[in-house]
């Protein structure tokens, strides 16, 4: 649908490899990958997948206010997600599960922001710097630069030690690049050369609103015009998305300054249990994409390298363990007391906090004492 | 009878530009644009149909916003409206809130009456500068040449569960900006009624939805809008302590009425229906006649609508005042998680407190 | 100095005549020209930076709380306002004196507006659609958008007929770039593919800021990555800026959307009155820019022409009568009225307003009282 | 003596990144950085120390905002400090306010403390939507892993003659918004001292400047800050009225009280200082003496500070009150043009003409 001929592409929706001049440059990404690697990469696809499925359940069920799916865009996610560094940050939108799995988020913090019992409440600084999701669309987008701004004047660009050397990735989607707030951070990121990596992706709708209505134009070719390097990728393809991360994250990490992914993929679920898509779109469509699975295809080529049914049998059952371990502990999960509302607005003491914590206090105890 | 507007806010608007007309007409209707008599709806499906009512009775009358296209709008206000009216009148905008508010101005300056839908209260706030710098001020910066007919409907406030961004209630910044008008409908008949005064209006328009309101349903009478846009209304008469509120918060202040009654004492309940102005004839002759006021609103209590009513009323009916004016209002912190909203927020028993504590002074 | 070699120049700097592949399909407009046209662009320019130097002398002499001057930007805001035909609908920025003068806006006006008297209070339908100046950096550039979706949704695009197809223009500088609107506006033009043309002045500087922190690309580029076709011009060549703008005012009039012109141009006087160059210029870019001044390279050429010493002594004349007049009408001009601060806060009666006029009506009146 | 931070913000702050440090200290120093006795100033120039000793003491405290690097800043508050302190610590930044506030956050999350210069009140609004769903709340949002050290530094008011956005005071908006503190000194001591704690602060702390008071001179102690960030003072004592202000009313209120005094009425005034937090224990117990309070204030009155100072003294003080409390402020209107602004603008007359007003009742 919205490929084009510069849409790179290592792995065929048919499971095959193919080449191509263009991705020439990413094949020693791959090449290095250990077989270990590429089962870690279908491992993580399928376990988020079931993962999202039992979300989703759980939602129907009343235990959930609202679930995002991220169902078909686990390519992009997973790719992407293993191409960063342990030093590099990542600043999600809302529907990067994947990504946040990977880099050490108990996912069950996701379900509790989406079963009202938080705004976020995990600590970036233990999970893999995987920062809080951001739910205004775009405004991740200037973090992500202000933060890569910082790693750029600490020093931490370009030093040639691997260890050293940090990168930002910022995740957003189609609907996001019309967003005031990401044209400027392509600014910024541009005027200080951060090392960062923008990673959109263009899963076709937001909401209900085609990709075409933010733009006519390709959206790879907006940063361009910013003078920020850009490809457009399958997103479906697992391996190109690592590749292409990995290369652009080296290239930030380097001091080549900021790049731009755009992940071609689809929403394959509603855009929350809250939507309808039978309003808005076509069955071709959902079957064009549903025939471009991101993890069929590269199931099939691992089948195809010589991985057996063991394996497969394995990551089913890890999935549903995983799948049914996480429906036990949301199932557990606890309300959070009244008084946390004030616990944290401010960082220090503060007056109104005081007086309000205590008045509703003396409120709650006026109905105990049986008035 | 077509549904026209009443009230003051009818006038001949602004000079339109000529060219061909943009809807053929050709279209099945799928929101009836005429109605008469009286019918039980809920407020969603009355501003559907107010909506419609402009729309027919005004083909300058457009309407943009995030995904009020062919999926009616996240609340389905917009529901078949896109069908009805043509994709130039109910138009799908690209996800930018200051694009929509800023396009929503050069529009309406070409003679084009635009009714913006925000999707959640919460996201306004990248539409803020266009709303406060440019659409607020436009009017006096033009001096009487330019009027600014648009209306931006922002579904607002709690008790929906949902998470961060989309049950707040933004009000206050809005009223502190001279150039807006702000209303709030806490019924279907004034949904249906209001919103089309608010096109209407040759002023821009907030005109902010009870989101918690948009299901339960209520009769609207189709013959008559009953009162000008800008006007508060005594709901239920009452002798003892007066309570007023706006949206959501009206219902609440009519169950504790309720309550309050069994329990001896009478409430007043005064809905305010307009946020700015604020009409405060009837508010105020009510204070004098009870000398206790409890405003009650959503938002966090602190340089807020509350507090300019508790202000001004103390200002102008100081010495018929026997208590002070008490605020129930949510707290000074961020809308909380929605496991914490049926505590952060008023509810009838914050209100009757705050009653009987009016009663001790 | 930004001069790139996509850059389209009709006039040399020397006032010469150069000829390029790139501006071969502008030369129609070009031929097309009267010679009272061309001495119409002349006397612009003249009249409009004497009158300019007039402006800036009343604010020293503490008429004015501040000036705008627009010395040096004559050619690119004098070619492109001539380009603009009586239906289009043109919105500026703040500097755009000269264009507004082309459209019958009175500059009095502008200086009303600078001494404190007025926010704005031209009537654009009386200033040949010359709307308002607007002060917050690039919020003007969606009121352009939006009214150009108006003028298509009205169907005056593509009609065929040169009276009614109807084009909007809108001009911003170098730093607006940045803001978020104007990246949003490039948004809406291209997804509603408007009938109109965006005027980029850069100037060099946004206030003490250089070009390059706001972007390291050449700004054209920009529209490119939206898909909106751009060009860059020297904006001190009259000549090149007409035909620019008439090519683009005419793309977009004929259904084919949006339009983008960047035209090289330089500040030579201070930012306003308010700002102090010197803090931050040097010398050298200074220098460089006087040597390419859009007046002095068009006298040349007109001379070249033919053009006798009686036209430009006359002009001179004018200029300076101009000049006096504003300066006689500056000093005359009256205070506005305390009341006029109720007056059109709303278009509608208001009890606020009402109440709040009244109340300074009681209060001064106390005093008149002798209180 | 080094000018350290004094009052309860100085605490050891967000966890820092360790890394090259970008400042060499080779640059000659422009700016004394350390100060002892006390000299009398200007506001700016005050300002400008104050930053320059915040800078020296944390090299993560970096400057960002539009022209404030060669330039100085158009009120010249940063002046010489970019030659100070290096490009990297003072940034001349894209023009575009939201990536400034945005940026900024990322910035502090990486363990720098910004300092955000906004060129003029009326040009915050197009950062309004990152300060007020990101800035204000991601403290809460992680729930104590995360601390936000950003000042946001306001020129603000009018009394400059300036054109239209250059004159206005948007404290309300981010008053009635829950998660950010908002101060604003009134003289030249205070803005030395109050700028250092609210750099020392880990939260983000609103800096409202008072444009007209930038010239005036005044004493500055280097040796104490003599109060607390979060603190009202009384800078007047007196019987009859409470008068309260800040930032440039101040000033505003003490020649009003001067006057006074000559008629014989005498009024205590209060230099509200913190906007967010209020400080009322000075103020209440001013009030429980006097029974009478003006309030004072630039910004337009409707749902503003004054609003709540009112609201809440009202509350706190009912009994104690003789007359309601009235507000002197702008008119509900957009800044008038600058001709207008002495009559659109509190000034002495309209102070004592509103204690006349108080003192009636
Ligand atoms: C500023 C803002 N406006 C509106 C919304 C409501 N909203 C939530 S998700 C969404 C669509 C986002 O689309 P996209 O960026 O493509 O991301 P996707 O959901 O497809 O992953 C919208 C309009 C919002 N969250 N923030
Ligand atoms: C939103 C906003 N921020 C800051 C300012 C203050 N300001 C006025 S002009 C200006 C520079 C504008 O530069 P540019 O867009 O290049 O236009 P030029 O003045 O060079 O014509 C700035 C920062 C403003 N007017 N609006
Ligand atoms: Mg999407
Ligand atoms: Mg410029």
């Amino acid at each position: 649908m919205s490929y084009t001929p510069e849409t790179l592409q290592l792995l065929a929706p048919d499971g095959t490899r193919v080449a191509s001049d263009a991705t020439e440059a990413y094949l020693p990404y791959i090449d290095a990958l250990t077989e270990h690697q590429l089962r870690e990469f279908y491992r993580t696809m399928s376990v988020i997948r079931r993962f999202d499925v039992e979300a989703g359940n759980l939602q129907r069920q009343g235990q959930l206010a609202l679930w995002i799916p991220s169902i078909g865009q686990e390519a992009a996610q997973v790719g992407s997600g293993f191409a960063a560094k342990p030093q590099d940050h990542i600043f999600p939108a809302y529907r990067e599960h994947a990504v946040g799995h990977i880099r050490g988020l108990d996912v069950v913090q996701i379900i509790k922001m989406l079963r009202g019992l938080t705004h976020g409440g995990w600590n970036p600084a233990e999970t893999g710097n995987f920062h809080l999701y951001t739910l205004v669309i775009g405004s991740q987008s200037l973090h992500a630069t202000g933060y890569a701004m910082g790693v750029k004047f600490d020093g931490m660009v370009g030093t040639g030690d691997p260890d050293t050397d940090t990168a930002v990735l910022v995740y957003f989607g189609d609907g996001a690049t019309s967003q005031g707030d990401v044209n400027e951070a392509f600014v910024f990121a541009q005027s200080y050369q951060t090392p960062q990596v923008f990673f959109l992706q263009n899963n076709h709708w937001a909401i209900s609103v085609p990709v075409r209505v933010q733009s006519r134009t390709p959206l790879f070719h907006r940063p361009r015009g910013f003078g920020i390097p850009s490809v457009q990728i399958d997103g479906n393809d697992v391996l190109m998305s690592y590749a292409a991360t990995a290369a652009s994250l080296d290239a930030a990490r380097s001091g080549e300054g900021p790049q731009f992914i755009e992940a071609l993929t689809y929403r394959i679920g509603a855009h929350t249990t809250s939507d309808d898509p039978s309003k808005y779109r076509d069955e071709d469509e959902f079957q064009y994409w549903l025939a471009r699975d991101p993890i069929s295809r590269f199931e099939t080529y691992l089948r195809g390298l010589g991985e057996g049914e063991a394996f497969f049998t394995e990551v089913a059952d890890e999935a549903e363990q995983f799948a049914s371990e996480a429906r036990a502990r949301t199932l557990a999960l606890q309300g959070p007391p009244a008084e946390s509302m004030f616990a944290h607005v401010y960082s220090q003491q503060h007056p109104v906090m005081d007086a309000q914590r205590q008045q509703l206090a003396d409120y709650e105890a006026s109905f105990e004492g049986g008035a | 009878m077509t549904a026209t507007t009443t009230g003051p806010t009818t006038t001949t608007g602004p000079a339109t530009t000529t060219g061909p007309a943009t809807t053929t007409g050709m279209e099945p209707t799928v929101v009836p644009t005429t109605t008469t008599g009286t019918e039980i709806l809920t407020m969603a499906k009355a501003l559907t149909l107010g909506l419609a009512a402009a729309m027919q009775s005004d083909d300058k009358v457009i309407l943009m916003g995030e995904d009020i296209g062919p999926l009616g709008g996240v609340f389905r206000v917009t529901e078949g409206l896109q069908k009805q009216f043509g994709a130039h009148r109910v138009i799908d905008t690209p996800l930018a809130e200051s694009g929509i508010v800023g396009t929503a101005i050069g529009l309406a300056m070409r003679g084009y009456r635009p009714v913006v839908e925000i999707q959640f209260d919460g996201f306004i706030f990248p539409g803020f500068d266009q709303i406060t710098t440019q659409l607020a001020k436009l009017t006096a910066r033009h001096e009487g040449t330019l009027q600014l007919p648009i209306v931006i409907r922002v579904p607002y406030g709690g008790h929906i569960g949902a998470v961060e961004h989309h049950q707040e209630s933004p009000e206050a910044y809005f009223a502190h900006t001279p150039g807006l008008r702000l209303v709030s409908p806490a019924t279907p008949h004034d949904a249906y009624w209001m919103i089309q005064q608010a096109i209407a209006s040759t002023d821009p328009v907030m005109f902010f939805e009870p989101k918690s309101r948009y299901w339960p349903k209520g009769e609207v009478d189709y013959g008559s809008a009953g009162a000008e846009l800008h006007t508060s209304r005594i709901v239920r008469a009452g002798t003892d302590v007066t309570v007023v509120g706006h949206g959501a918060m009206v219902s609440m202040l009519l169950d504790a009425a309720e309550l309050a009654a069994e329990e001896g004492t009478s409430l007043e309940v005064v809905d305010l229906r307009s946020l700015s102005p604020i009409d405060y004839a009837p508010l105020l002759e009510s204070v004098r006649k009870t000398g206790r006021l409890v405003v009650a609103q959503e938002a966090p209590g602190s340089v807020s609508i509350g507090s300019e009513i508790a202000a001004t009323v103390t200002e102008k009916a100081f010495y018929s005042l026997e208590a002070p004016v008490l605020r129930v209002s949510g707290y000074d912190t961020p809308f909380p998680p929605a496991k914490l909203e049926g505590i952060y927020l008023p509810d009838v028993d914050r209100i009757l407190h705050a009653v009987d504590r009016a009663l001790t002074y």
